[in-house]
């Protein structure tokens, strides 16, 4: 699906092949387990690392300790029901798996979200997207062991989203918001100018950030040439997201899809050229300057209005018989859902395509060759949520 | 009445030895000295655990630890009530013997160091004629501790943190003893308190201290940096970066014994900055020669805990580097750097503190630091990258 | 050159330490126990019930439909209904819950339960510290704990909740006026059998007009936040007793 | 013979057969260790404060952890359940016995041998250095020499390894240990001696 409306500057290379890097010492191989109780696997994930001296040399994944039988529940409970489940997929991003979920409902319903609602989602979606990248690289610096400087700072700003998130939708982390054909609740009095006050507020940080951490030697030396993840193989993995982005690939769902009203803003899409930790940081970097730009405008321009499609019911919600693939551009990648309806009340056949996952198959592929300081950075570069990997 | 606050505690010493019979005098005098060194270095110990937390929780824009006492202040009280309280867990399979005998020998070999620091005027507790020697020699001792430690615990983490720990401990003990060369020629002895008497006086409003010559102002920022790095402090605290190897060579270790290599890691930072103190800020020599009536005493400690702040503002700020930068830079920069030192030492003793010594070593050390830093460049330093859009 | 990102960053952490003293706005943390943050008004932690009144047992809004329980996620709801009807707060006789019990530690705060109530009966609390000493029993909440009065709703969600008594006292004036016309209307039906076919074509102008419901538009909005559609979806049905219940 | 020198004889003696009959690899080395210590100590006692300090910093703190890196990196397993003593163990013993009685006769016939009062007392720091620069000058030079030669050779050592490290080969077809000998390298230890 991906591949058709994928536009591609220069042609992938035919020949290409995955090369494995591994050094070829004489010396014992010492296998270790990183997890799933490691501090700095993002949660339970393991990797199975064998390390020849301290570089990997064959590097396993192991996850599913938090699996929680996600998509079997949603198929057990109504389709409204699972909504407060898809928070806790990626549960830094509930918004925008609301936002995928009730997407793909919506295609299944024939739903409309009047205008309002679909600014509404277009404006909680950035601040997501911001936040997320705040933390991710909050994250990735504490794992290179700037001791939670950054990561605090991070939390500093995410805090004030956080607090709009609230206001909004009661709730900071499972917002459990949108609903099949609109939003939950309209926007609080005040709560425009709040956001608008945050937005304006953001650049301060970002270039604090920068000058914190951004010209650092340390960090230059960590993470350029670290973990590259070549074009041709991205593709072909079908990574998405910023990580198929900071390998120079141009494919952003919301420019791709235009789903919602994201064709009303203009926004642009930053690459890099590298694919190494350092471009999938600055490429998140970069990308928040540009929410920041789609938040400006659509906090301008969301008109007034109802934010339900009149024709959306809560109870006894029972689309006609059909499928639907919804698929958003989360902070992660492309986050899709996949329902198939039998008429009754609960989906028949329920799934989710995590980002997370798809991007964490490339895994080895990085880090074999590097050090077992690289693999951790690399882990930490993909943005992975255990949550929404185990699912 | 100022030569009284001064060697009060000289004074104080010998008056209770006139009380001691004769023949228990030596062994009364060597509970003098090393009793209170203990007693002042256990409290530095513990203000500096609420220093850090408290500096690095504002560095962060935290409050930092304020629930024990006023202000958070007993809080090192109900960390080391805790950790003599905890249960010492020792895995089944260690080496029992080694393993409680590495704490132990951790803080020996920080506390031997102690004995040649020169806290005030007249306040050493052991004038060794080879009273530099005689502090690396002692600190060479953690490193066999260190190796008891990770070896002991049967632990992969753990070994490979001790493995780090020797090899980065040997890798900067070179330039840590090869900067203080430059000192040592120009006071023509080892000797602790014939180092600081070298630097006492004054030229004009400025101190003779080491550190306010172009050689000697290079040769103390080496040493601080290895001192860093032997006191594995960020950003050189590979051997424990919890982001990679859990907590190093004590992974293993809990309850009382964990916090002994805590206070014999924070004691080896306290005597490395101290020696710092002695070999390049004067030791116990006020700045200016009108502040010449503060205690002795005190201005060591002042100095100590400028450069503790120091340490906590670097760790603060930095990410960690990976262990083969970390020898790189040991031996690519630090070493050659700190030999030029040496020849910029050299020459300063034949052109004399005049114009032409400041230009001479002055440029010398700065040419070599500014060659040697692009010397690491092509894979160390920032290089600009400039980033695409898509629209 | 070597070290100027590293100094650069040194003087950020410099800024940010003075900072810290100085302004406010960048220290985030409050120290928790003495000091809180007032919760939001949208904030939301457990479900509760609101009764009117002061009799937990006689106001209690809700009457048993069972529709939370069934709509409930991680059904965390359990509900047995009481055999004896009580008037509900219309006057129309409804049944109550003779067991409502919430267990909270597997509840996950999703507010469905709130939006798919027809009745304006259980709410969402702004409560969080409800540790207790017996982590399964303790986080089982009874019906008696739950049952909370509409004062504290107005208390916690002041808008919501003034949405809610402005709708429910439409209704209640509609229902009054309805049974006030139903009344009338069967007065006459009586009268007019008594008196035979003596006046058969006298239009009903006894029966008073229904009193304009309240249309402040903020009110109707907040009113359809509270509720979500369900609510006015369900508007008409409302003095009926659903059809789940019995 | 005063009675702190008895003890520290017997701690050396002790330590030093304890670093030869330990079943434990990283024991022996140890006891090695503190047969080193031990062995300062007794410098220390004996006035020759130089010595003593450079003994601990170069044979505690930099030999004493080779040979720990040696051993570690070598050893595979548990230690063998052989007996303690090589049947060859009787030309060491042969060796030792050679140097020692070597060491004795010398010691003996020395004329300080009555009068230990007049050596170490005058020796400071300053006349060892003067001593070093001015009468053992060339063998100092000779040794700085030998040692810049180990050094640079060591360092090309490490590198070669290093070379070998970067190749590029297929995973799928050295699949994991089996076939990789196991036999381990020190090319670490060259740079920390």
């Amino acid at each position: 699906m991906s591949s058709s409306n994928l536009q591609l500057e220069a042609p992938l290379d035919p020949a290409f092949k995955v090369e494995r890097r591994t050094a070829t010492g004489r010396g014992d191989l010492l296998e270790v387990s990183m997890g799933p109780q490691h501090p700095s696997t993002h949660g339970v994930f393991r990797m199975d690392v064998v390390l020849d001296g301290e570089r990997v040399t064959k590097l396993k994944p192991v996850f599913g300790y938090l699996h929680r039988n996600h998509e079997k529940i949603a198929e057990n409970t109504t389709y409204l029901g699972s909504m407060p489940y898809t928070d806790r997929l990626d549960y830094f991003c509930s918004l925008t798996n609301n936002w995928a979920y009730a997407l793909t409902v919506e295609k299944l319903a024939g739903l409309q979200p009047p205008e309002r609602a679909e600014y509404i989602r277009v404006i909680t979606a950035e601040f997501t997207r911001l936040q997320n990248h705040v933390c991710l690289i909050g994250f990735l610096l504490q794992d290179m062991g700037a001791s939670g400087t950054p990561l605090m700072y991070a939390f500093r700003e995410r805090e004030a989203i956080l607090d709009l998130f609230e206001s909004l939708t009661g709730a900071r982390m499972m917002c459990n918001y949108m609903r099949f054909g609109g939003c939950r609740v309209d926007l609080p009095s005040g709560w425009l100018d709040q956001a608008s006050k945050v937005v304006d507020r953001f650049p301060r940080f970002l270039d604090e950030f920068d000058r914190l951490i951004s010209g650092n030697e340390i960090l230059a030396a960590r993470t350029q040439g670290v973990g590259v993840l070549p074009r041709e193989l991205a593709v072909s993995a079908s990574v998405t997201g910023p990580v198929l982005r900071a390998s120079g690939v141009n494919y952003d769902i919301r420019k791709v899809d235009k789903y919602g009203i994201y064709d009303r803003f203009s926004f642009r899409v930053p690459l890099g050229d590298h694919g190494d930790v350092y471009d999938r940081y600055m490429v998140r970097v970069l990308e928040m300057h540009e929410s920041l730009a789609i938040l400006k405008s659509a906090l301008r321009d969301i008109p007034p209005g109802p934010i339900m499609d009149p024709k959306a019911k809560l109870r006894s919600f029972k689309p006609k018989a059909g499928e639907a693939y919804g698929r958003i551009e989360s902070a992660k990648g492309e986050l899709g859902f996949y329902v198939i309806s039998d008429g009754s009340a609960n989906p028949y056949r329920y799934r989710v395509r995590p980002p997370s996952l798809i991007n964490l198959t490339v895994l080895e592929d990085m880090c074999v060759g590097h050090t077992v300081a690289d693999a951790v950075i690399i882990l930490g570069s993909i943005d992975i949520v255990l949550g929404e990997v185990d699912r | 009445m100022i030569e009284w606050a001064d060697q009060i505690f000289v004074l104080l010493k010998r008056e209770i030895l006139l009380l001691v019979p004769v023949a228990l005098q030596p062994l009364a005098s060597i509970l003098l000295s090393v009793g209170p060194i203990m007693g002042v270095f256990a409290t530095l110990f513990a203000a500096t655990t609420v220093l850090e937390r408290k500096g690095l929780g504002r560095i962060q824009n935290r409050l930092g630890p304020n629930r024990v006492g006023p202000f958070g202040l007993l809080q090192p009280l109900a960390d080391g009530i805790k950790a003599i309280i905890k249960e010492d867990v020792v895995p089944y399979r260690t080496d029992r013997v080694l393993h409680t005998l590495a704490p132990i020998l951790i803080m020996v070999a920080a506390l031997l160091a102690y004995s040649v620091l020169p806290l005030g005027r007249n306040m050493v507790a052991l004038d060794l004629d080879a009273g530099v020697l005689f502090f690396f020699a002692a600190g060479a001792t953690t490193e066999l501790a260190i190796f008891m430690a990770g070896w002991s615990s049967r632990n992969k983490y753990a070994l490979l943190g001790a493995m780090r720990a020797i090899a980065q401990m040997i890798s900067y003990e070179i330039p840590l003893i090869l900067s203080t060369v430059g000192v040592l020629m120009a006071a023509g002895t080892l000797s602790t308190t014939g180092i600081v008497e070298a630097q006492s006086g004054y030229s004009g409003l400025f101190p003779n201290w080491y550190v306010l010559t172009p050689w000697g102002f290079a040769g103390f920022f080496l040493f601080l940096i290895a001192a860093t790095a032997e006191a594995n402090r960020s950003p050189f605290d590979l051997p424990e970066g919890e982001s990679e190897l859990v907590a190093g060579y004590f992974t293993e270790y809990s309850g009382f014994k964990f916090a002994m290599f805590f206070f014999g890691e924070y004691l080896g930072l306290f005597a490395a900055n101290a020696l710092a103190i002695t070999l390049f800020l004067g030791g116990w020599n006020a700045p200016l020669q009108i502040l010449d009536w503060v205690p002795s005493y005190l201005w060591f400690f002042a100095k100590l805990l400028f450069l503790i702040g120091l340490s906590i503002w670097v760790r603060g700020t930095t990410p960690r580097l990976r262990a083969d930068q970390l020898m790189n830079f040991a031996w690519k920069f630090m070493l050659p750097m700190s030999l030029v030192n040496i020849l910029a030492s050299g020459l300063w003793r034949f052109t004399g503190d005049g114009v032409l010594g400041w230009l001479v070593c002055g440029s010398l050390v700065a040419g070599s630091y500014y060659a040697l830093g692009l010397n690491l460049a092509p894979k160390n330093a920032v290089t600009k990258r400039i980033y695409r859009f898509a629209t | 050159m070597l070290g100027t990102g590293l100094i650069k960053g040194m003087a950020e952490t410099a800024r940010n330490f003075v900072g810290s003293f100085l302004e406010e706005d960048r220290l985030t943390t409050v120290e928790y126990p003495e000091e809180r943050i007032p919760a939001k008004e949208a904030a939301r932690s457990f479900p509760f019930l609101v009764f009117d009144g002061d009799d937990a047992e006689k106001g209690l809004r809700c009457v048993a439909c069972q529709i939370c329980e069934k709509e409930c996620p991680p059904q965390c709801i359990f509900i047995l209904k009481d055999t004896a009807k009580k008037p509900d707060f219309v006057g129309k006789m409804q049944f109550q819950p003779k067991v409502f019990d919430i267990d909270v530690s597997v509840c996950m705060s999703c507010q469905i339960c709130v939006e798919v109530c027809p009745f304006e009966a259980i709410k969402m609390d702004v409560d969080f510290e409800l540790s207790r000493f017996d982590r399964f029993e303790g986080l089982l909440i009874h019906k008696d704990e739950l049952s909370k009065p509409n004062s504290y709703f107005r208390k916690i969600h002041p808008t919501d909740a003034a949405a809610v008594d402005a709708n429910l006292a439409a209704e209640k004036a509609k229902a009054e006026a309805k049974a006030v016309a139903d009344a009338a209307a069967k007065a006459k039906a009586a009268s007019a059998a008594a008196a035979g076919l003596a006046a058969p074509a006298k239009p009903a102008a006894a029966a008073p007009p229904p009193p304009p419901t309240p249309a402040d538009p903020i009110l109707k909005s907040a009113s359809s936040s509270t509720a979500g559609p369900g609510l006015a979806e369900t508007g008409s049905g409302k003095t009926h007793a659903p059809a789940h219940g019995s | 013979m005063s009675f702190d020198l008895a003890i520290l004889a017997l701690l050396i003696g002790v330590s030093a057969i304890a670093a030869i009959t330990l079943r434990d690899l990283v024991h022996c080395v140890l006891c090695l260790a503190v047969t080193f210590a031990s062995l300062a100590a007794v410098y220390l006692r004996l006035g020759a404060e130089f010595l003593a300090f450079s003994q601990v910093l170069v044979y505690v703190g930099a030999v004493a952890i080779l040979a720990l890196f040696v051993v570690l990196l070598t050893r595979t397993g548990e230690p063998r359940a052989e007996s303690r003593f090589s049947p060859q163990v009787m030309i060491p013993l042969a060796v030792c016995a050679f140097v020692f009685t070597g060491l004795a006769a010398a010691a003996w016939s020395s004329s300080l041998k009555d009068s230990p009062e007049a050596v170490g007392a005058s020796m400071k720091l300053k006349d060892v250095g003067r001593e070093l620069m001015t009468s053992y000058v060339l063998p100092l030079e000779v040794l700085g020499l030998l040692l810049t030669a180990a050094l640079i050779g060591a360092a090309i050592l490490a590198k070669a390894d290093d070379g070998e490290d970067d190749e590029v080969t297929d995973l799928g077809e050295s699949q994991g240990q089996q076939q990789r000998p196991m036999v381990a390298t020190t090319h670490s230890d060259p740079k920390h001696d």
